[in-house]
């Protein structure tokens, strides 16, 4: 039983403790279509370089992460994976689903096969529009998730449910 | 000189308790994996006592092949035949064998107990001299060449014939 | 002080330091319980495959060459325990010393060249 | 326009492509040869001068054509899926069926059933097309399937491309083909139910989804244009 | 919550996930290896479910269908400027091309041809896009057999073909350039210095691949004689592009069937094989291919005629009746649509042969026997965009 | 000041309680900085961008929020692993790392245990982290664990051995075990009676230094030997299932690991703590020795981490014949005629 | 000359990297302390320029993902010449765009027969919940500030130059 | 210290390991039963060779036997160890006595 959860963390404490969240992303390498380029593009483009916000790509496996960039479409196929990827990372995780096909179904909202939107799935922390969206509107969307993450009542969110968004 | 002697002996007692309780763990324990692991614990007990008897080089030789080879190679052993976590059952014989196998072993004890405690009843070691490694090496270079020329034809055996039946064929 | 009394407190620190290093990360692992939470998921703690449920239990009891290496390296390494002392003492030994081991080293060394031969250095 | 192909293998131009009277002779010889080794299983064919060939073939002869085809020199295999030639019950126009539906009006009378190029029986037809390097030509075969019986045989022994091309169609339109060592489903969930490129399979999403553009459907009030402000 | 009721409750949720498994269909003895949907090395999310004998591979079986988004019904409702955008997304690395077909075939039903200009203009962006998405794969595969860094090169250096791409279409990755009769717009002022300039810097690229990456002793024994395809089996799995080449197939449509609407017989270019079919030579053409792309780019920005960009077509397109297939050499191999018009606003039906499906369908044939690791410079070498194989 | 901290000599327990804190801060701040230099800021240049730049100034403190971060993460351990050897596998690798430094001398007294058989007290107890990474992969109950798991002991066994034999070049050299002994014999040392600059080993032993390197990156897991985490074969190999903290302690070790052995290899080839052209008595390494050894053993990572972020990874049976057909006969070559040099000259 | 082995080839090659980087400074874009500039066309987001817009509905027709949502009624407006008769002319209720849908193909920009839809560049507009990516007829409008002029071509062409209404 | 500290503990190490040699029947668990055995004797050495080392500085028999006895046991396990592969791969099981059963 941790004192975070329980709420009885002195301030000062739990605010550095949203600092170092912050600064330390870690975010799963998994993408799914075409957004996942872009968002090679942020994380690997020495362009855009995303490890200087402290957003770090290495972990290969769920279990290291703190952040999944769900990056493109979601089959039905597919589903079950995102779920149980999401699953597998500990707490505290977040999502951001970035481009219209993960925040809705996209170009593939008529589709047979498309789940439309991840956040029928998991739930989202931040959401980046575009088709796909530019590198850097997916850094906005990690400054967004920072600034959430700093501002966040750990609590709160250990505490019961996730918080879910939207 | 008594107060080391005072800590010798309770270094001497501790160790000797984690090897004996890991040694009967390792020929009483229900997972293979577990077991290998006792035993490092028993292998690393050993080289203390070791360290106890100042043979340093004998102590470190004991880490870097037991703990760095031996047990590595028994890990292995047991992955290649059972990769599965878990219990295994049939690690033991029948009970019966079990027990019969209890009843040497403490009658073992037994007699080798009375024998040594008759044999070197109140026997000091003495003081300890620090034994170095180019000591030894004076020894094996010297007294001891031949088993040394022995001992790398006895490597040279045991490889060829770990190869030839661990190979493939 | 004896040197043999200085000696077992060098391992003695070496002692301390093993512990050091349990007590450490254990130390370490205890502070986080305060800060971690425990929040189980239906799938959390599924074994992770690639996304999909795991497939099979266990796995490849024909990895033998990774005995085989092993084994070299036992034996390797045995040799090496022996040629550490020698080597601290061969100006003394000189020519002597030399052959002794040479003779050694080459026996071991043929081993190296059967293992070669017989291909069990490929990965197959 | 398909009613231009005929059922026999003599060679007509399309109507609108009437101008350029050419006949493409080295896509003729293909055809002749193809005719000549596959005897009547050849029941329709077609030629675009200069750009391609279409040749349909009996149901029973389809594994026969693409070993033919491999010794003509066709040996790249190119790909094979199906056509269903069903009018779409939900309107042609992407927008036409919803415009009915929300305004009421009857559905529209269904277009009669007209095969393309090569001509066809059948509402259901498998296609695949074959290349010769060597030629710099390639080849579409057709072959009807009648719906009481949607199986054909296998190419995946001929083409080893046709595998998966042959599981992808068989999933999305329900054909069998014989022959086929592992006819699972390719692409969709095991547990999905229909078959989505048969043209009665409806995209819920569209049925259910208000089309935004309706909702204002009557035209402007006339002369506008001339007022509009953007001109 | 104590520690007791914690392990309780994981317990009772592990038992519950076990009793909810769904996908056993792939459930053997042993040994089988289970590489996707999410794992590092498929790009996404192919799977790949291998029977292993220790780390040899007796059988790998590539499961795709976790992108399938149904491209060819969703064609069937969509207009033919909506498809025009859609299918970009279908090899979303070089996302131009895929546009190309498609309009040619339009095209083609409907008797119309492109101004010269557009055509010049079409075939630049053409290879633009096989450049911005062959780089990729050099990186990319660098990155699979663990040269970090050339990943990073490879995307630094795309930038500035995609920010070519973006400032003539708009789109970095989803241009929605092409039209019937066509193009959407011209080009902007300076563009075409700035494209001489990048196209230098990617030049300059590959041959800092070559030196970091393809000359390099570890990863020339990772790659020569793996995954060695020979050239019939090629042409029978219908491998196209690169794959096909290396396999020794003196084959490019560009150069032997160019579709009319494409320049390329206005450059002077080559087309490199590669005699050994095996995973090194697969790379080794595709750096050269990259290579030729670029000077392509070069020449035909010198000759750019001028005059319109697009030709005169009614504003609401209907095709009329007919069916035309028209296949172009794309970035990842020969791509195609058959379209299926009955003189709608909407296509009939449209069969889209993507390179990829029939690239990645040779696995199970080149994967039996290979090492696992060799599984991953095959996979890996063969190339494959998952939208390309899954539509 | 150099010569109140030479006559500086506290009771055992007192020195041992200072030495315990000394390293349990050194440990980590070397790991930090290994990590912090290298892998964001080094990585980062030599492809062309900048590394962290957020997390304190130009992002100096970003391990430290990583560390904070990790302690945060739930702890997981799969159903069906192992629980006890799951847990405790960090903390095995992690002692080893720790005993390594034991040995390492930062000038002639800063040591923490001037062992008489320092060298080879260093690669018995770097063969314990093997042990580690075994449990940890067997326990996790993963298929990819076990195999990166094998992998790994395999990898790490192997090159054990090249590094053994390595080493042994400069025994025969130096003609003791002692690591303060082999930094004395090669600032004492002279080349044909020219002892401007010492003896240091990596003239006279250059390939012994190689081997050294070579084993040193496979020892770390490093590519191009990184089969044993390979993300795009098996994961990340016996780490896939860690998480938070206990992952945090194989991050961090790898790190402490390879500060210290670019440490023993500076002492083994480069001349350690000494300046050539200041006597090894000098009080002044109380300060300086600490501070040259830190610069050699800067030296010596960027070269293994050059290599790491410029090289593609073997296959694993390239990685064994590497080791067993090249380095291991080309070692024992080097035995061969470095004793029989030692003898005849 | 004897060949330079491709392993020390490698080396030279990001050793070469890391001085160019030290000495030149490395490729990266500073976000979020400096931005970089996207091309004039590119497609970041859509703006309205709503006195152009008749509501006229062709861009909510031909979309393909039927993101455009628009209410309109008809009033009758004071006659433009004096003496004229009043004219009908539709007022925009609404007019909102579901950017989280939105595939940013630019089809509705060009179908726009009265020049209403705009392209801006403008990529930063991450939301925490989903809901607020539905762009409404003010916050359109607000992007037409962003709108950059429209370039001029490159040489040889024919295109004429259109100009954005401010 | 007393010598008897020591030799009681191989005493006692060596009856376990008896014991275990006896008792497993996982041909493996026996192996590791002989080290046990193997580790006791060499303590007996180190002991003894502590003590004659002590009065005779020139002897240092126990260490070098002790040595051999390492070399021994590693020759030792690596063969064994390969029997119980060979047995394995042939048999798909380790159980010393079913062993025993196909060869009698
Ligand atoms: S949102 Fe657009 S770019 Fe992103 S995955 Fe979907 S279609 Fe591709
Ligand atoms: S850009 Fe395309 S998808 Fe987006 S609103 Fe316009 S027409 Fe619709
Ligand atoms: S097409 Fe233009 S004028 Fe018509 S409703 Fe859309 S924005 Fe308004």
């Amino acid at each position: 039983m941790g004192l975070v959860e329980s709420g009885k963390l002195p301030k000062s404490l739990n605010k550095l403790l949203s600092i170092s969240r912050k600064y330390s992303i870690w975010a799963y390498q998994w993408g799914l279509a075409c957004c996942a380029i872009e968002m090679g593009a942020a994380f690997a483009s020495p362009r855009y370089d995303v490890m200087r916000l402290g957003v770090i790509p290495f972990p290969a496996s769920p279990r290291q992460a703190d952040l999944v960039v769900i990056a493109g479409t979601v089959t039905d196929k597919l589903a079950p994976a995102v779920v149980r990827l999401y699953e597998q990372m500990p707490d505290p995780k977040y999502v951001i689903s970035m481009g219209s096909c993960a925040n809705c179904g996209g170009p593939y909202w008529d589709s047979y096969s498309v789940t439309k939107g991840v956040d029928q799935l998991i739930p989202v922390d931040v959401y980046v529009p575009g088709c796909p969206p530019r590198p850097e509107a997916l850094l906005e969307g990690i400054l967004l998730l920072q600034e959430r993450i700093a501002h966040e009542d750990m609590a709160d969110r250990w505490k019961g449910e996730p918080i879910v968004v939207g | 000189m008594f107060g080391l002697l005072v800590a010798q002996n309770i270094a001497f007692y501790v160790i000797a308790a984690l090897i004996v309780f890991g040694a009967l763990r390792v020929v009483t324990c229900k997972n293979l994996v577990h077991a290998a692991l006792w035993l490092v614990l028993v292998l690393a007990g050993v080289a203390g006592q070791y360290i106890l008897l100042a043979a340093e080089f004998v102590a470190v030789t004991q880490v870097l092949v037991y703990l760095g080879a031996i047990v590595v190679l028994f890990l292995f052993g047991i992955m290649l035949t059972r990769a599965k976590t878990g219990h295994d059952l049939e690690l033991d014989n029948p009970t019966p064998a079990k027990v019969g196998a209890g009843v040497i072993g403490v009658l073992l004890l037994g007699v080798m107990g009375y024998a040594l405690w008759d044999a070197w009843r109140g026997q000091e070691l003495g003081d300890i001299v620090v034994q170095r490694t180019a000591e030894v090496s004076d020894s094996l270079f010297s007294t001891y060449l031949l088993p040394f020329e022995v001992i790398s034809v006895l490597l040279l055996a045991a490889l060829i014939g770990a190869i030839v039946l661990a190979r493939r064929d | 002080m004896s040197e043999y009394s200085e000696f077992v407190r060098q391992y003695l620190t070496v002692a301390i330091f093993a512990a050091v290093g349990i007590g450490l990360g254990a130390g370490l692992l205890g502070l986080g319980r305060i800060f971690r939470p425990v929040r189980p998921q239906e799938q959390k703690y599924l074994v992770y495959e690639s996304g999909v449920d795991p497939v099979g239990t266990g796995w490849s009891q024909s990895q033998i060459r990774y005995y085989i290496y092993a084994l070299l390296f036992v034996m390797f390494d045995v040799e090496a325990v022996f040629l550490f002392p020698w080597a601290t003492r061969l100006e003394a030994y000189s020519t002597f010393g030399l052959i002794e081991m040479l003779i050694f080293v080459v026996i071991l060394a043929l081993g190296l060249l059967y293992a070669w031969r017989k291909k069990v250095l490929r990965w197959v | 326009m398909s009613q231009l192909s005929s059922a026999d293998t003599t060679t007509e131009t399309p109507a609108e492509e009437a101008t350029e009277v050419e006949i493409d002779e080295r896509r003729q010889a293909v055809l002749d040869e193809l005719t000549a080794r596959l005897g009547d299983a050849v029941v329709g064919s077609h030629i675009r001068p200069g750009d391609d060939l279409w040749v349909r073939v009996e149901r029973a002869a389809w594994p026969e054509a693409a070993q033919v085809a491999k010794a003509l020199g066709y040996t790249w295999f190119d790909f094979l899926s199906g056509i269903d030639w069903l009018p779409s019950p939900f309107g042609r126009d992407m927008d036409a069926q919803v415009d009915l539906q929300v305004s009421g009006a009857p559905v529209k009378e269904p277009a009669p059933l007209v095969q393309g190029y090569a001509g066809g029986d059948t509402r259901f037809q498998v296609f695949a097309r074959l290349y010769s390097i060597a030629a710099g030509m390639g080849i579409h075969f057709k072959a009807d399937l009648p719906d009481d019986e949607l199986s054909i045989g296998t190419w995946s022994r001929t083409y080893f491309g046709a595998d998966w091309h042959e599981r992808e169609t068989a999933e999305m339109f329900g054909f069998h083909f014989e022959g086929h060592p592992h006819l699972v489903k390719l692409y969709l969930p095991a547990d999905f139910q229909g078959f989505p490129l048969r043209k009665d399979f409806p995209l819920l999403a569209r049925r259910v989804r208000p089309w935004p553009g309706i909702v204002d459907v009557e035209p402007m009030p006339g002369g506008d244009e001339s007022e509009g402000e953007g001109e | 919550m104590t520690a007791t009721s914690d392990r309780e409750q994981i317990a009772a949720l592990a038992a519950r996930a076990n009793d909810n498994r769904v996908n056993l269909d792939f459930e053997t003895e042993g040994m089988t290896l289970n590489m996707g949907p999410q794992h590092p090395a498929t790009h996404g999310t192919l799977r790949i479910v291998a029977r292993l004998d220790g780390e040899q591979v007796i059988s790998a079986e590539p499961v795709p269908g976790y992108m399938h988004r149904g491209y060819e019904k969703l064609v069937e409702v969509r207009s033919y400027p909506q498809i025009n955008t859609l299918v970009n997304r279908i090899d979303w690395l070089g996302s131009f091309a895929n546009e190309v077909p498609f309009i040619l075939a339009a095209e083609k039903l409907m008797g119309v041809e492109a101004p010269p200009r557009a055509q010049w203009i079409r075939t630049i962006l053409f290879e633009m896009s096989r450049i911005a998405n062959i780089s990729l794969f050099l990186g990319d595969y660098g990155l699979q057999l663990g040269a970090m860094t050339a990943g990073f090169y490879a995307f630094r250096d795309r930038e500035h073909v995609l920010n070519q791409i973006e400032a003539a279409t708009g789109g970095r990755f989803h241009p929605n350039f092409d039209r019937i009769g066509g193009l959407k717009d011209d080009l902007p002022k300076g563009w075409i210095t700035d494209s001489h300039r990048a196209m230098d810097k990617l030049l300059a690229f590959c041959d800092e691949l070559d030196d970091l990456l393809v000359g390099n002793e570890i990863f020339q024994s990772r790659t020569r004689g793996i995954g060695v395809i020979p050239r019939d089996i090629a042409l029978s799995y219908g491998l196209s592009g690169a794959n096909l080449r290396a396999s020794g197939v003196d084959w490019d449509l560009r150069r032997d069937s160019c579709p009319p609407g494409l320049v390329y017989d206005q450059a002077d270019w080559k087309v490199w094989t590669h005699p050994d079919g095996d995973c090194f030579g697969r790379t080794w053409v595709r750096l050269q291919e990259t290579r030729e792309a670029a000077l392509i780019v070069k020449q035909l920005l010198d000759t750019i005629p001028s005059g319109p960009v697009m030709a005169k077509v009614p504003r609401i397109i209907k095709v009329p009746e007919g069916e035309a297939y028209v296949e172009t050499e794309n970035p990842l191999g020969a791509m195609g649509y058959y379209i299926i018009s009955k003189g709608d606003l909407v296509p009939f039906r449209v069969k889209i042969r993507s390179a990829s499906f029939n690239n990645i369908s040779v696995v199970p044939w080149v994967a039996r026997g290979a090492y696992v690791p060799d599984l991953i410079s095959i996979l890996g070498s063969l190339y494959f965009i998952l939208g390309d194989i899954d539509r | 000041m150099t010569l109140l901290l030479a006559a500086f000599d506290p009771p055992y327990w007192v020195s041992t309680l200072i030495k315990v804190l000394v390293i349990s801060i050194v440990v980590p701040t070397t790991a930090l900085i290994l990590g912090m230099v290298f892998l964001f800021k080094v990585m980062s240049w030599m492809q062309s961008r900048l590394g962290p730049q957020e997390a304190g100034p130009r992002g100096t403190l970003q391990l430290l929020a990583d560390g904070v971060k990790f302690l945060q993460k739930e702890d997981i351990a799969p159903f069906g692993a192992d629980r006890f050897i799951f847990r405790t596998a960090p903390l095995v690798v992690l002692m080893s790392t720790l005993l390594l430094y034991v040995a390492l001398p930062a000038s002639a007294h800063l040591v923490v245990s001037d062992l008489d058989v320092g060298v080879f007290y260093v690669l018995a107890v770097s063969s314990l982290s093997v042990l580690g990474v075994l449990m940890a992969g067997w326990a996790s109950a993963n298929k990819y664990s076990l195999m990166g798991g094998l992998r790994a002991a395999g990898q790490l066994i192997a090159y054990e051995l090249p590094m053994v034999l390595a080493v042994l070049g400069v025994v025969i050299q130096a003609g003791t075990l002692s690591l303060n002994g082999i930094v004395f014999a090669q600032a004492n040392g002279s080349i044909f009676g020219w002892d401007a600059i010492g003896n240091p080993y990596i003239l006279t032993q250059f390939v012994g230094f190689f081997i050294f390197l070579a084993a040193v990156q496979a020892e770390l897991t490093q590519p191009p030997f990184d089969m044993p985490v390979a993300e795009s074969e098996i994961v990340s190999g016996y780490q896939v299932e860690y998480t938070g903290f206990r992952f945090l302690i194989f991050f961090l070790a790898e790190f402490a690991t390879a500060f210290v052995f670019a440490g023993i290899a500076s002492v083994l080839f480069l001349g350690g703590w000494a300046v050539p052209w200041l006597d090894t008595a000098s009080d002044w390494y109380y300060v300086l020795g600490p501070v040259v050894l830190f610069a050699k053993v800067m030296i010596v990572s960027f070269i293994i981490f050059w290599v790491r972020f410029t090289y593609p990874r073997f296959r694993e049976d390239q990685l064994q014949s590497f080791a067993w057909k090249i380095l291991i006969p080309l070692a024992l070559a080097n035995i061969v005629v470095t004793s029989v040099l030692k003898v005849v000259l | 000359m004897p060949k330079v082995p491709g392993l020390v080839k490698g080396l030279g090659v990001t050793f070469g990297e890391m001085v160019k980087t030290l000495k030149e400074g490395p490729q990266t874009t500073r976000y979020p302390h400096e931005r970089e500039e996207p091309a004039p066309r590119a497609r970041g987001v859509i703006s309205l320029y709503e006195e152009n817009c008749t509501a006229c509905m062709l861009c909510a027709r031909e979309c393909p993902d039927w993101c455009i949502f628009i209410e309109a009624h008809k009033y009758l407006a004071p006659p433009r010449r004096e003496g004229g008769k009043p004219r009908q002319k539709n007022a925009l209720d609404r007019f909102d765009i579901d950017f989280s849908l939105c595939m940013y193909c630019g089809i509705c920009v060009e179908v726009c027969p009265f020049e209403a839809l705009f392209w801006s560049p403008e990529h930063e507009y991450s939301e925490v919940r989903i809901a607020d990516l539905l762009h409404d007829k003010s916050r359109l409008g607000q992007w037409m500030q962003t709108v950059p002029d429209f370039e001029s071509y490159e040489a040889g062409s024919e295109a004429k130059v259109k100009k954005v209404p401010r | 210290m007393l010598v008897n500290q020591f030799l009681f503990l191989g005493a006692v190490l060596f009856c376990i390991g008896v014991y275990g040699v006896l008792a497993r029947r996982n041909a493996v668990l026996v192996l590791m039963s002989i080290e046990l055995v193997l580790n006791a004797v060499n303590i007996n050495l180190v002991a003894f060779g502590a003590m004659w080392h002590a009065t005779d500085p020139a002897n240092l028999s126990g260490q070098v036997f002790a040595l051999f006895v390492i070399a021994v046991a590693a020759a030792e396990v690596g063969v064994g160890l390969a029997l119980v592969l060979m047995i394995y791969r042939n048999r798909q099981s380790i159980d010393l006595d079913e062993v025993d059963l196909l060869k009698g």
